[in-house]
């Protein structure tokens, strides 16, 4: 169910990519896939009723077996710092863009030949 | 020594006959065409009167030109076999293909000396006459390859021996009609004197000369119809003595006079289309037999 | 000194030939010169056998053998390349990069060598793309034209050159070996004919495509037209035979008859060499048919190099022992002749400034000696007697005839017969007729131009009249290679060359044409003296017409009555609609960059989005194709 | 010891941040560092593992240091070294190359897939920020987003390979094993993600508006970073899914090099004309070390080594070339020093006997025949045959066509470390040990699998 909505959300992320035209709905795109891939590992991580990965014997019906797998967790923070990253600089470069091709639309920038 | 005598006999027959049947050509053709003609000697008075007269000469490449161009067509009449072993003045050097270039020297020096003389005629003259070497030499060579092939010599006087028991016309009569045909285009008679073509550029390569060079020019074409009537005989009706070869000789001129007597003159085109039609293909057709054994 | 140490002195000597040059090319020339002198007499000291052995390469050694086609061809490429560096000393003056002319033809002349001495693939390679560089980045510095005649040059050197290399390592891969030596041997015993084919075709390919043998003989047109007039007579006197080498060691030191026995095609010809046969033959009627219609003196006789090495590949290949080396010796006539009249053309530019034919005419008047030279040199490559032209060509002519392949004789012959015609044209254009009036004030070259046309023509007479110096090495490369080892072709004691059918005396044919020639000279002073006709006189005088028969009319304005356009007007017109296959080569070069451009529109040009749709695309068939 | 080839330069350029104006100079001392570190423990000859916070492999993360992320490291900074000697070159991306410097290096020694990812990312974040200067902004958002989809496939990948085997450690993954489906999936995202940073067709469409865009991306893209990427297409394939998916790379590595060729044949613009040469010689690297073995391996990078130098070489003088002169033709004249070392590299790159290229081309199809590949070395020659048309044709115009425009200053220093390059090609070809030995101890490092593993899981040196 979760694999099925990251999957439909990269689809819809690479449908953006690919049809838009305006540059900065493709920065959208890309971080929608990113949001799906991540929502993907949690995914990956996830146990059924899993618990918290919290290691304590202080809480009921304790089993290392029902931890949800931290590590994806973890790894998606990361994913997600970097993928702040890459949307900022995306951003910043597209006012340049605006401002040197005077639009960030696709079919209307000025000065793009080659 | 005896070689010397023998190429120089070579020289002064050649001289003399071919002077004579020329004289005789200019009397057959006149008959043909219902003129009285000149006398059988006239080609004598010809030569004779040009060489006297004060010549004018175009620079020294037009001198140079003559003598290279009167050079190359006596070196190759003397190793010209007359029809036997006898008669063969250098036995190891009469290779067919050493006769046909050396005689490319004399046509080649000719070539350079009239255009040297800075008339355009010359040089119009001298290019229809190089086109016309392509024509007539490309079937005379492969006829001759596949007599060579046939008799597995390319010496002449070899030649000449081994058609002791019949003629290699016999052999191969399409490859002898083939070179007859070429040997008119060689001989510059009608319908193949497209290159000195008198009437309309002026007699082309000739049109220069004067004097003595006119005269020495004439001398250097009868040695070369000496040449290549000689090689026609030689390579075609082979066999017998100086005598026959004599006889063969004449009868062949005579044979290239009559036709040329009644034909009008070819234009370069289609002097080449002919050439590389028929008898080209012919010529291929006489290899074929030959290759296959197909001889008579 | 050993082999080894001169090729890389030679190459490291030309670095440095270029900062001499740089203070002085004409000392740079001058050494040059010196040095050329010194490899010929290094060349002559060598005795053949002689090894050397230039380091190791991916565990092969790179070894380096004197055999007798080492000595010929180098003797022949020195002959060449050290007339050039002669000529240089002088012409130089007229040229923009002269220093680097310096370094490039020292360096190409250390590869050529290399290429002569290898004993393997692969040093044969590396000597070859060493001189293939360095010629590549001489043709440049020609005229405006030259840039690109450089490309196309190199791209069709490169794709022989790259099939060469694919069969070498074909040949290692199945061999283990990279000696030719050996290699021969393995392929005479090795059973599989398609793999033997294959590499024999990729190796000869190299060398088809630098001697200009028909499917890529375009380059010799505009690299030979339009390289720096002087290095023209290398590119077609040496250059090419670097191609002709590699086609002998092809299809000769691997012994093609043996190797190729069990596909005869005709007469005992393999199907292999006959396909070379064919190839040859077709740049012949290419060659010269295209050569007549040439208004462009240079490109005139880069076609005839087309043409010439047609002839040699059929000499060679028909593997006869007379057409063998008949095609052997072409290698030399042609070299020396095409150098010659190169250099000519070098000669008449260095002073006109124009290589077109129709431009020129009458420098007779003024250059004697450079007509005389061209003049020598053109009998020698229409295989007239007494030049030694004449030699390979009646060897070849024996061995086809011998043969009895009387379709190849008939393209020799056309191609013999065309020769006639294609070098009378700049005879004519340039030499005789008219001096136009621009060039009225145009002088003879200085002696050191001049000077290595003659020697070279000089060379060519003398062979031509006593062939036998250079006849021994080419029968001793025979007896190497195996071809009929019993046979004895040339008969120095009787003066002879013996052919199948019949024999010839060099020294005799000479000696008629001399006594011909005294008979007419004698015969020329007993007439009366001729007055004498200046054809100059428009030149000197303003005004004064000139007296030629025109019917009647004087001429004063003799430059219009030069005949050198459309020499041959009545035998071009019938070509004219000739299919082109420089223009098919053009399309496809077209087709490359048409492809180029597309392949950067579609995946390089476009916005993001194409991207992303190249890269679903991608994962997408990845996954279909490997679940 | 090793973990300071990340930290340094991370440390310097956090500094710079502070002190701007000191961004050229430590820029110098990093890569200065680097290499001196690099120096001080040359070719480790078997496999040093730096385990962070002392957590044993295959927990936590590791830096692996062994003769192949030697190799590569070396490379890679050696080249930013280079850079940071050109000032001019520099300007004001001081702080971006040095983070590029640490992640590039922090990729070639990470011995954790995540990790590798995350350094990658900082790669392509870093780079598209070099991009970006002169003003390339939109080339380097393409790049971006490019750069972005590729991280997310490579993220993807390393889930997979996480979900499969439990692990993120190479040396564990590759011990594991995977069943062959999920591993068919595991291969084919990474070669797609990796295939971006590895200009392999057709992923590769940002190479030529990044590269051809300014004077510093090329320079720095084209040899440092393309040496990382192709360093990891090689750990990834040779040492941790032993070969699998090769094909993939194979058949992607051939198209790329035509394609590359034909592209570069076509171009009129000199920095672009070489970047699709450097995807074409991408495209040569990836189908070697698609071989898998020590020694085809080892001759990728002895390739991509010669390719490096020669187009570091390249791109500086094109660099140089096309933002001083509107008019290309004939500049040489007038800079003969420059001029000398872009033939002589271009040459190299050809593979004309005398130059590196040769020794590496030419080993590379002896392999490839000996593995009776026969495709590649024909696929190769062709690609060569173009090549020559395009170098020849630049050769030819940037010498000898008639020059028009004015002189430009000669960049003294840049014309020196071209000449020195130059003469290094010319060296490596009469002594090719000087980069093949590096090469093969790499390559073979790469190939032994057991090695590696053993080496990272039971030994442990070090730590922070």
């Amino acid at each position: 169910m979760v694999y099925g909505i990251s999957i439909i959300l990269i689809g819809i992320g690479i449908y953006g990519l690919m049809t838009q035209k305006n540059l900065f709905k493709h920065i959208v795109s890309l971080s929608i896939i990113d949001t799906a891939v991540n929502i993907f590992i949690v995914a990956t991580g996830y146990v059924s009723n899993g618990k918290a990965p919290i290691y304590t014997r202080a809480l009921p019906g304790f089993s290392p077996n029902s931890f949800v797998d931290p590590l994806p967790q973890a790894l998606v923070l990361t994913a997600i710092v970097i993928g702040v990253g890459t949307l900022a600089l995306g951003a910043s470069l597209l006012v340049r863009v605006k401002e040197k091709h005077s639009s960030i639309n696709v079919e209307n920038m000025k000065g793009v030949g080659e | 020594m005896v070689a010397a005598y023998k190429a120089l006999f070579n020289l002064v027959l050649g001289f003399f006959l071919v002077l004579s049947l020329e004289g005789v050509g200019r009397k057959i053709t006149a008959r043909v065409q219902r003129r009285i003609g000149p006398p059988w000697y006239q080609n004598f008075i010809d030569v004779f009167k040009a060489l006297s007269k004060h010549p004018f000469s175009n620079g020294w490449v037009f001198d140079f030109g003559v003598l290279m161009a009167l050079g190359g067509a006596m070196a190759t009449a003397m190793i010209v076999p007359m029809g036997s072993t006898t008669w063969t003045p250098f036995p190891n050097s009469d290779n067919f293909f050493v006769i046909m270039y050396l005689f490319a020297v004399g046509a080649l020096g000719m070539a350079m000396g009239m255009v040297g003389s800075g008339n355009p005629w010359a040089s119009i003259g001298v290019s229809r006459a190089l086109t016309q070497m392509l024509g007539y030499e490309l079937p005379y060579l492969i006829v001759i390859s596949s007599t060579i092939f046939y008799y597995k010599t390319a010496s002449i006087h070899k030649l000449v021996e081994l058609q002791k028991n019949g003629w290699n016309l016999l052999v191969m009569p399409l490859g002898g009609i083939i070179a007859f045909i070429s040997l008119m285009g060689m001989l510059g008679k009608k319908p193949f004197d497209i290159s000195t073509a008198p009437a309309e550029i002026a007699s082309g390569p000739m049109t220069e000369l004067s004097g003595k060079y006119l005269g020495l020019l004439h001398i250097m074409h009868v040695f070369a119809m000496f040449v290549e009537v000689s090689l026609f005989v030689d390579v075609f009706l082979g066999g017998g003595n100086l005598g026959w070869y004599l006889v063969k000789f004449i009868v062949v001129w005579v044979l290239a006079v009559l036709i040329s007597s009644v034909l009008p003159r070819f234009r370069i085109e289609q002097m080449l289309k002919f050439y590389w039609g028929v008898p080209l293909g012919l010529a291929f057709l006489n290899a074929l037999f030959v290759l296959l054994g197909w001889t008579l | 000194m050993a082999m080894s140490t001169l090729l890389v002195s030679l190459v490291a000597t030309s670095v440095v030939m270029y900062f001499i040059s740089k203070a002085s090319w004409k000392i740079g020339a001058i050494l040059n010169f010196l040095i050329g002198i010194f490899l010929i007499s290094y060349v002559f000291a060598l005795s053949t056998g002689t090894t050397s052995e230039l380091g190791t390469l991916f565990g092969q050694k790179l070894q380096l053998i004197w055999t007798n086609a080492s000595y010929y061809f180098s003797l022949v490429s020195l002959l060449v390349i050290v007339s050039v560096m002669l000529f240089a000393i002088k012409w130089l003056d007229s040229q923009k990069y002269p220093a680097a002319f310096n370094m490039f033809l020292l360096m190409m002349t250390a590869g050529s060598l290399g290429v002569f001495m290898a004993a393997d693939l692969i040093t044969l390679y590396i000597f070859w793309e060493i001189a293939v560089l360095s010629s590549m980045l001489i043709v440049p510095m020609g005229k405006k034209e030259s840039r690109k005649a450089a490309v196309v040059y190199a791209v069709m050197s490169a794709s022989g050159t790259y099939m060469y290399l694919y069969g070498a390592f074909l040949a290692f891969q199945r061999y283990g070996t990279l000696n030719i030596s050996e290699i021969a041997k393995h392929m005479v015993s090795d059973p599989s004919t398609g793999i033997k084919a294959t590499i024999f075709l990729l190796l000869a390919s190299a060398g088809i495509a630098k001697s200009g043998i028909f499917p890529l003989h375009t380059w010799l047109r505009i690299a030979h037209g339009n390289a720096p007039d002087a290095f023209s007579a290398v590119l077609s006197g040496q250059l090419v035979k670097l191609g002709s080498y590699v086609l002998m060691v092809s299809v000769a030191a691997l012994p093609s008859l043996k190797i190729f026995s069990n596909i005869p095609f005709y007469s005992g010809i393999p199907a292999t060499n006959y396909f070379l046969i064919a190839l040859g033959a077709t740049s012949i009627i290419i060659g010269t048919l295209m050569a007549i219609k040439q208004d462009d003196m240079k490109m005139l006789i880069a076609f005839s190099s087309v043409a010439n090495g047609g002839y040699i590949l059929i000499g060679i290949g028909t593997m006869d022992p007379i057409g063998f080396e008949g095609g052997v010796l072409h290698v030399f006539n042609h070299a020396l002749a095409a150098a010659v009249i190169f250099m000519a053309f070098a000669s008449v530019v260095y002073r006109t400034h124009t290589k077109k034919i129709s431009e020129l005419g009458g420098l007779i008047h003024k250059m004697p000696i450079t007509f005389l030279a061209y003049l020598f040199a053109i009998i020698s490559l229409a295989g007239i007697p007494p030049m030694s032209g004449f030699i390979s060509k009646w060897m070849i002519y024996q061995a086809l005839v011998r043969k009895g392949m009387f379709i190849t004789a008939f393209i020799a012959f056309f191609g013999s017969i065309g020769s006639f015609l294609y070098v009378f044209r700049p005879l004519a254009g340039v030499f005789l007729g008219q001096l136009p009036k621009k060039y009225k004030d145009v002088k003879e070259v200085s002696p050191i131009m001049w000077l290595p046309m003659v020697i070279l023509v000089t060379i060519s007479l003398i062979i031509g009249i006593w062939p036998f110096p250079i006849l021994k090495p080419i029968e001793g490369m025979r007896m190497d290679f195996g071809i009929a080892p019993t046979m004895k072709i040339a008969d120095s004691s009787h003066w002879l060359i013996k052919g199948f059918a019949g024999n010839w005396n060099p020294v005799l044919v000479f000696n008629l044409f001399l006594i011909g020639f005294v008979i007419a000279y004698i015969l020329y002073t007993l007439f009366p003296r001729p007055k004498k006709v200046d054809l100059l006189a428009p030149h000197k005088k303003e005004g004064a017409p000139i007296n030629i028969y025109t019917g009647g009319e004087f001429i004063y304005n003799p430059d219009l009555y030069q005949y050198n356009t459309k020499f041959y007007a009545g035998f071009e017109r019938m070509y004219e609609k000739h299919p082109s296959w420089e223009k098919l080569l053009e399309m496809l070069a077209k087709f490359f960059y048409d492809l180029g451009e597309w392949v950067h529109g579609w995946f390089f040009r476009p916005s993001p989005s194409a991207y992303t749709f190249w890269v679903t695309l991608t994962i997408l068939i990845v996954f279909w194709v490997r679940w | 010891m090793i973990s300071l080839l990340i930290a340094i330069p991370l440390l310097l350029a956090f500094i710079s941040i502070i002190w701007r104006s000191l961004s050229k100079p430590l820029f110098f001392l990093a890569s200065f560092t680097n290499i001196v570190i690099l120096i001080t423990s040359w070719f480790p000859n078997g496999v040093e593992i730096h385990a962070m916070g002392n957590w044993k492999p295959p927990f936590g993360i590791n830096l692996v240091f062994d003769n192949a992320s030697f190799y590569a490291a070396l490379v890679v900074n050696a080249f930013f070294l280079l850079t940071s000697l050109l000032p001019g070159l520099v300007g004001n991306y001081g702080i971006p190359l040095m983070l590029l410097m640490a992640a590039a290096n922090g990729f070639v020694l990470t011995g954790d897939l995540f990790n590798s990812f995350v350094f990658m990312e900082i790669i392509t974040i870093t780079a598209v920020t070099i991009a970006s200067k002169k003003e390339n902004f939109y080339n380097a958002f393409k790049y971006l987003i490019l750069g972005g989809i590729a991280g997310s496939i490579y993220l993807l990948a390393t889930i997979f390979a996480y979900a499969s085997t439990g692990s993120l450690n190479m040396a564990h993954v590759s011990m594991a094993g995977i069943s062959s489906s999920s591993l068919v999936a595991i291969t084919t995202l990474y070669a797609i993600g990796l295939g971006v940073e590895a200009k392999l067709f057709p992923l590769n469409g940002w190479v030529s508006g990044v590269y051809g865009g300014n004077d510093l991306a090329p320079v720095i893209l084209g040899t440092s970073v393309s040496f990382a990427a192709l360093y990891m297409v090689g750990r990834l394939f040779g040492t941790v899914f032993h070969g699998n998916g090769a094909e993939v790379l194979y058949t992607l590595a051939l198209i790329t090099i035509v394609i590359g060729e034909v592209a570069a044949l076509r171009q009129r613009n000199l920095l672009k004309t070489f970047a699709y040469s450097s995807v074409a010689q991408a495209g040569v690297v990836v189908a070697m070390l698609s071989k898998g073995t020590g020694t085809a391996m080892g001759l990728a990078y002895f390739h991509l080594t010669n390719d490096a130098v020669a187009k570091f070489v390249i791109f500086l003088v094109a660099g140089f070339l096309v933002y001083n002169y509107k008019n290309l033709n004939g500049v040489f004249k007038k800079h003969k020093v420059l001029g000398a070392s872009f033939s002589i590299a271009s040459f190299s790159l050809v593979g004309f006997p005398l130059f590196a290229g040769f020794q590496s081309k030419l080993r590379i199809i002896m392999e490839a025949f000996s593995m009776k590949d026969y495709l590649f070395p024909s696929v190769m020659l062709l690609a060569t045959l173009i090549e020559v048309g395009y170098v020849v044709r630049w050769n030819v115009k940037l010498w000898f066509e008639e020059e028009t425009q004015e002189k430009a200053e000669t960049p003294v220093i840049a014309s020196t470390l071209a000449l020195i390059l130059a003469l290094v090609l010319i060296t490596v070809f009469i002594k090719p040990d000087i980069f093949l030995g590096g090469a093969m101890k790499m390559g073979n490092a790469l190939a032994d699998t057991k090695d590696y593993i053993q080496g990272v899981l039971s030994v442990v040196k070090g730590g922070m």
